[in-house]
């Protein structure tokens, strides 16, 4: 059965071609990019076969070594991974695509490395994901982390510092997690998620297996930054190169996200995380909690990737008030949002390195007249930011439409005013940068009798750097448009029946 | 900061010692940890993957994906060295790892 | 009660070791301290692993001779499945022990000092 | 009802957003040409849309459904007699505004044309797309649209005023956007659609104060843009956006759209008989009667041209609703007639204002002292505009103010005739000033007292806005059948039988 080993190639591809770009890399540098969108670009093909074959064949398992789970390692794919494996995969290789200026720009003598470990980084956030197992999936969360760690470490004067503070954070977290593992192992005895979904139903009331989802819970709540425990994020991506920001931001708070989905629902049974313990409401309010005060933090900032960093911690509130809600509606907005999320922060955060590319500062104030410098680069800024403010019909809108429907089925009417109004400050933050970014320098003042203006020229990135960002702004409005679709078809059937 | 720490660690601290109380007692043969999965591996090791020691059966075979990631994970931090410490070459110089 | 606290000692062991790490790694200002509290803090986790996969008499896991051919009773073999997850942990750690070491060069050779508070004035004065 | 599947709502929909890249494309180098796809594209959507009116007037409905947006919600275009009121409105207008925006735009030697016009087709797309949505949903992808596009032209001085009532302006119509999205995510959970229905479709859904608070945050929503107080205030402070503009928003896109949304809330969505039964639709009568007189009393405080226009624009606005409000045959004929007839009239008086301002730079009341003479055409323009609103036969006005009355005696509510009728008087109290200062004060030092029009570019639009505006009074019936069209649509709300 060879459809059964795109799971394995999916991982594999990027991994080995991370040793092979190491290699290679020592004698022929420019040959570190076309490899790594090679492997990419496998990795992306096998990504969609999986989805293909989940669609028309059902769930995928494959066992390691041929070792039946729970004794194995297992490989299982669903509708739930098999839809974040496409996204994943797709924007790690379009950011690849764009990542050559950038990088040559920004630092470099260390391509050989970096294309390596953004390879090992890609391998190990698309490990966490299908995996079946619960300490496999610890081992590619270190492996991802320890990518992420190095990525940020080599940006610009106070990434080591920021690098640092997400290693400490990061190591809680990943530390909290296998310690949540562990709890759950001491009662149980097994590590396969789909054994311990059906062990742990008559261990509900272990203390033993509340603590360990309480681990399970607030290590991945560090990972992904929710908000209050988001104090390494706004300046690991601030200072992070630009291409890191661009991969970390929408993969990584992703896959986490992803992973909360899958102990919520998978491992532990939907009726344990709501009814039982009352986890879901807490983390509803925590998230709501993140919304509001992440707009406003972003409100703040002058910097555009800092503000871009706010806002992404606003937005893992609303994938998390979604999970919490824990309704259909909810999780449908939830799920959707965190694919929409993954394509506008990718895109936003390629604008934010394209001017940093161009203009070599990203300083709000001074986005004066970029519209004549680059037409196209802010328009997908436009898109993508019209996209995070929630108009229609692109994709932000969608989400948020759900997930004010999953408020409203139940019967939270406090979060359906914290929705709308976190999209009220999200304009707010939003459209300071557009209104800047349309507007004439300063310098010149509109007059009545047809004032000349300093003539701008353009400047466009290089379309090694535009068309990625075009194809992320272009999916931001195909995904709105087409969002049925990949609910009727995918997000339907990732949802918990039980829903 | 450090009243903050302590109250964290307290809190930490606690929770873990709550989680403890349904802790089998330590060295109980029959805890439910060592008879789901493991005993598979102690009466399979040799016969399934041909070795005695049934950790290395296990790290090698049983679980040999881990093992691979766990390889990959040292394989990362080296990378990330590299890409963190590695200065311009001067002249002919060493690259200074 | 006291019966109690010994039967589970060793968890109470890896808990305190846990939380001395925990407290290391927030509560300090020295970036190598910080580290420092990050391995203790590791470490307690791991022995928290070796320890569940103790059971009282028996011995390593390596079978005997006449227990090679599936006969053997697993009571008298340690529980191999904790012993092997903590290989990967260790490892795990070191690897990150050994990234983090790297970052603290980066920041010292950029600032000179691995005291945060120090660290936090001179970003103050360049105003980044 | 016979349903006609046809694509020709979307081509309506389509020409104007397939114009806009052009626009853009083709920019400030060749002028001409990107004039030419304006008005080419404003030619073309006329005649579709005019070419749907035989089937409309057979009692046909013209269905296109784009996709599926939602599960269970379509994006989906309908024509049906209410929704080509305005569409024929806008469509008309945007040919007469296209002609005049070049004038005043060349006149002035205005700066960002290419983004003008470029805003400018993405709005009348929006606006032809609110007319023809065949749902809440689809009406609101395309009101937020147009909200978003109506920005650039609002900023379009790039003065700090300007800049500061485009954010007034975003600030107001997304708090109305996010109560509309709100309210919509409601009634679909409470009802399972969101399709308009002539007659409403609220009927037997939810509590009497759940309706209630729909009602008043759907209101609110749309009211935003319809100017109904207190939440006008964006209007005049957006009057600082360049006269075709101000033109667009008061009298065909923007604010139409508002009061289009109302309407249809109040007649497709709730229903006569939700109202009644709720007893809502008295306070909603009052509540708009207190815009229809502060308003008018404000205009007579406002010496600046353009924000009296503005004023009687809210006072305009909140009739119509008032019209509806009232749910009686009569009245909402003249509701839905005056949104028509108001719109020929307020442009007139727009492109007036305009003509004045490019040929002498005046925009205050009290500077127009013998302007008359000097330009006769423009003032003749006005004169009948102005007599048109205050309701004077032949003018249009008195048709849809005569249905008005007629309607508020028909609701047995005097008070709100009294209303109507004071109104009417302070439009006479606030116009006629101006055309008496125009053709019989002492022309002031600067005028030139012989024939010394605006371009032909301005002067023609509006001498013929204003010939229509004739036309309409003496036969209301001409050539696009407004009054039948009208008659047709009242009957499917009240459900009486066709003709």
């Amino acid at each position: 059965m060879t459809y059964e080993h795109f799971a394995v190639l999916i991982v594999i591809v990027p991994l080995m071609s991370a040793f092979a770009v190491a290699l290679l890399g020592w004698f022929k540098r420019w040959a570190c990019y076309p490899l790594t969108l090679a492997a990419l670009f496998v990795s992306f093909i096998c990504s969609l076969g999986i989805l293909n074959t989940v669609i028309s064949k059902g769930t995928i398992h494959y066992h390691f070594g041929g070792w039946e789970p729970p004794w194995g390692i297992e490989y299982v794919v669903d509708y739930l991974n098999g839809f974040m494996l496409v996204m994943l995969s797709f924007i790690a290789l379009v950011v690849a695509i764009y990542s050559k200026r950038s990088i040559e720009q920004e630092i470099p003598e260390k391509i050989v490395p970096y294309y390596s470990i953004f390879l090992l980084l890609v391998a190990g956030l698309i490990g966490i994901t299908v995996t079946g197992d619960l300490f496999n999936v610890f081992v590619f969360l270190e492996i991802a982390s320890l990518a992420a760690y190095a990525l940020i470490a080599v940006g610009e004067d106070g990434a080591p510092m920021a690098a640092f503070n997400y290693v400490i954070m990061g190591t809680v977290g990943a530390c909290f997690y296998y310690l949540g593992i562990g709890y759950v192992y001491i009662v149980t005895g097994s590590l396969n998620m789909a054994d311990l979904s059906q062990l742990l139903p008559n261990l509900y009331h272990n203390k033993a297996v509340l603590v360990g989802f309480a681990l399970f819970t607030v290590g991945i709540a560090v990972k992904m930054g929710l908000f209050p425990l988001h104090v390494w994020l706004p300046d690991s991506y601030t200072y992070a190169p630009s291409v890191t920001s661009a991969v970390i931001a929408p993969m990584f708070t992703k896959v986490m996200a992803y992973l909360m989905v899958r102990i919520f629902f998978t491992l532990f049974k939907p009726y344990f995380s709501i009814d039982l313990i009352p986890i879901t409401q807490i983390l509803t309010w925590v998230a709501a909690g993140g919304i509001i005060a992440g707009s406003i933090l972003a409100i703040a900032q002058t910097d555009l990737k800092r503000m871009l960093a706010y806002s992404s911690i606003a937005n893992i509130g609303y994938i998390v008030l979604g999970i919490g809600l824990a309704n259909r509606m909810g999780l449908t907005g939830s799920l959707l949002h965190i694919l929409n999320h993954a394509f506008m922060k990718g895109t936003l955060f390629l604008v934010a390195g394209g001017i940093m590319y161009k203009m070599g500062m990203r300083d709000i104030t001074q986005f004066r007249g970029l519209h004549k410098k680059m037409p196209f680069t802010m328009g997908t800024f436009t898109i993508a930011a019209l996209s995070m403010i929630g108009i229609p019909p692109t994709g932000g809108f969608f989400s948020k439409f759900y997930l004010v429907l999953g408020a409203i089925d139940a019967r939270q009417w406090a979060f359906i005013v914290v929705l709308l109004i976190s999209s009220l400050l999200n304009a707010v933050y939003f459209f300071r940068i557009i209104e800047n970014a349309y507007l004439e320098p300063p310098v010149t003042a509109y007059a009545t009798d047809g004032g000349t203006h300093e003539e701008i020229k353009r400047d466009e990135l290089p379309l090694s750097m535009l068309i990625p960002t075009l194809i992320l702004a272009a999916g931001v409005v195909l995904l709105g448009i087409f969002n049925e679709r990949i609910i009727a078809f995918i997000i339907r059937f990732a949802v918990p029946a039980s829903f | 900061m450090k009243v903050f720490a302590l109250l964290t660690v307290i809190i930490t601290g606690v929770m873990l010692v709550y989680g403890a109380e349904d802790f089998p007692k330590w060295g109980d043969p029959n805890q439910p940890g060592s008879v789901h999965v493991a005993p598979r591996y102690t009466q399979g090791t040799y016969i399934e993957a041909g070795t005695p020691n049934i950790v290395t059966s296990v790290v090698a075979d049983y679980r040999g994906y881990d093992t691979m990631g766990e390889t990959t994970v040292i394989f990362t931090a080296g990378m990330a060295c590299i890409l963190m410490l590695r200065k311009k070459k001067r002249g002919e110089g060493e690259s200074n790892v | 009660m006291f019966e109690y606290i010994v039967s589970k000692y060793n968890y109470w062991v890896y808990i305190f070791l846990m939380m001395l790490g925990l407290y290391g790694m927030i509560g300090k200002k020295n970036l190598v301290k910080k580290l420092i509290g990050m391995n203790i803090f590791q470490v307690a986790i791991i022995l928290f692993y070796i320890s569940i996969g103790s059971k009282v008499g028996a011995s390593i896991p390596i079978l005997t001779a006449e227990d090679l051919h599936g006969s053997a009773n697993p009571l008298h073999y340690m529980n191999p499945l904790p012993h092997v997850l903590m290989l990967t942990a260790i490892v795990v750690g070191i690897a990150t022990t050994g990234v983090a070491l790297g970052i603290i060069i980066m920041v010292y050779n950029r600032y000179k000092t691995l005291a945060e508070d120090e660290i936090l004035e001179i970003r103050k004065k360049s105003g980044v | 009802m016979e349903i006609v599947y046809s694509i020709k709502p979307l081509l309506a929909v389509l020409v104007s957003l397939i114009a806009a890249p052009l626009i853009l494309l083709t920019g400030e180098r060749q002028k001409n040409l990107r004039e030419f796809w304006t008005i080419l594209a404003a030619v073309i959507k006329f005649s579709i849309v005019v070419s749907m009116v035989p089937l409309v007037l057979d009692g046909k409905i013209i269905e296109y459904t784009i996709l599926p947006i939602a599960p269970g919600l379509l994006l989906q275009l309908r024509v049906e007699p209410f929704g080509m009121v305005f569409a024929l409105l806008s469509s008309t207008l945007w040919i007469a505004t296209s002609f005049y925006s070049i004038g005043y735009m060349r006149g002035l030697n205005e700066h960002a044309q290419t983004r003008y016009f470029f805003a400018f087709a993405m709005c009348l797309s929006s606006a032809i797309g609110i007319a023809f949505s065949a749902n809440l949903l689809t009406l609101f992808v395309f009101y937020e649209i147009l909200t978003i596009s109506t920005w650039p032209l609002v900023i379009h001085k790039e003065t700090t005023e300007a800049v500061r009532g485009g954010r007034k302006y975003l600030l107001y119509t997304l708090t109305g956007g996010t109560l509309i999205l709100f309210s919509a995510a409601m009634i679909y959970s409470l009802t399972g659609t969101l399709d308009f229905t002539p007659g409403g479709f609220l009927a037997g859904h939810g509590t009497p104060a759940m309706l209630t608070l729909l009602l008043i945050t759907l209101i609110l929503g749309f009211g935003v843009k319809a100017g109904i107080m207190p939440m006008h205030e964006w209007l005049p402070t957006a009057m600082v956006a360049p006269t075709p503009v101000s033109a667009l928003l008061h009298a065909v896109a923007v604010v139409k759209a508002g009061v289009f949304g109302c309407l249809r809330v109040i007649l497709y969505v709730f229903g006569p008989k939700v109202l009644t039964d709720l007893q809502l639709w008295l306070p909603l009568a009052y509540f708009v009667s207190f815009t229809i007189l502060a308003a008018g009393l404000l205009a007579l405080g406002q010496d600046h041209l353009k924000r009296r226009l503005a004023f009687s624009t809210v006072n305009c606005l909140s009739i119509m609703i008032l019209g509806a409000a009232l749910l009686s045959k009569s009245s909402i004929t003249g509701g839905i007639l005056h949104m028509a007839f108001h719109g020929f009239m307020k442009i007139t008086l727009f492109f007036c204002a305009g003509a004045i301002y490019v040929k002498t730079h005046k925009e205050y009341v009290s500077q127009l002292d013998g302007l008359g003479r000097q330009m006769p055409l423009t003032f003749g323009a006005f004169t009948i505009g102005a007599m048109g609103l205050a309701g004077v036969p032949p003018v249009n006005g008195f048709i849809s103010k005569w249905f008005l009355c007629l309607g508020a005696l028909e609701a047995k509510e005097i008070v709100f005739l009294v209303v109507l009728l004071f109104s009417a008087l302070l439009d006479v109290a606030f116009f006629f000033p101006i055309i008496y200062k125009a053709f019989f004060k002492k022309p002031l030092d600067d005028v030139n007292p012989h024939f010394d029009e605006a371009p032909m570019f301005m002067v023609v639009p509006l001498t013929v806005t204003a010939i229509i505006s004739v036309g309409l009074g003496i036969a209301p019936d001409a050539v696009v059948h407004f009054f039948k069209i009208t008659t047709l649509a009242v009957n499917s709300i009240l459900g009486l039988g066709a003709g």
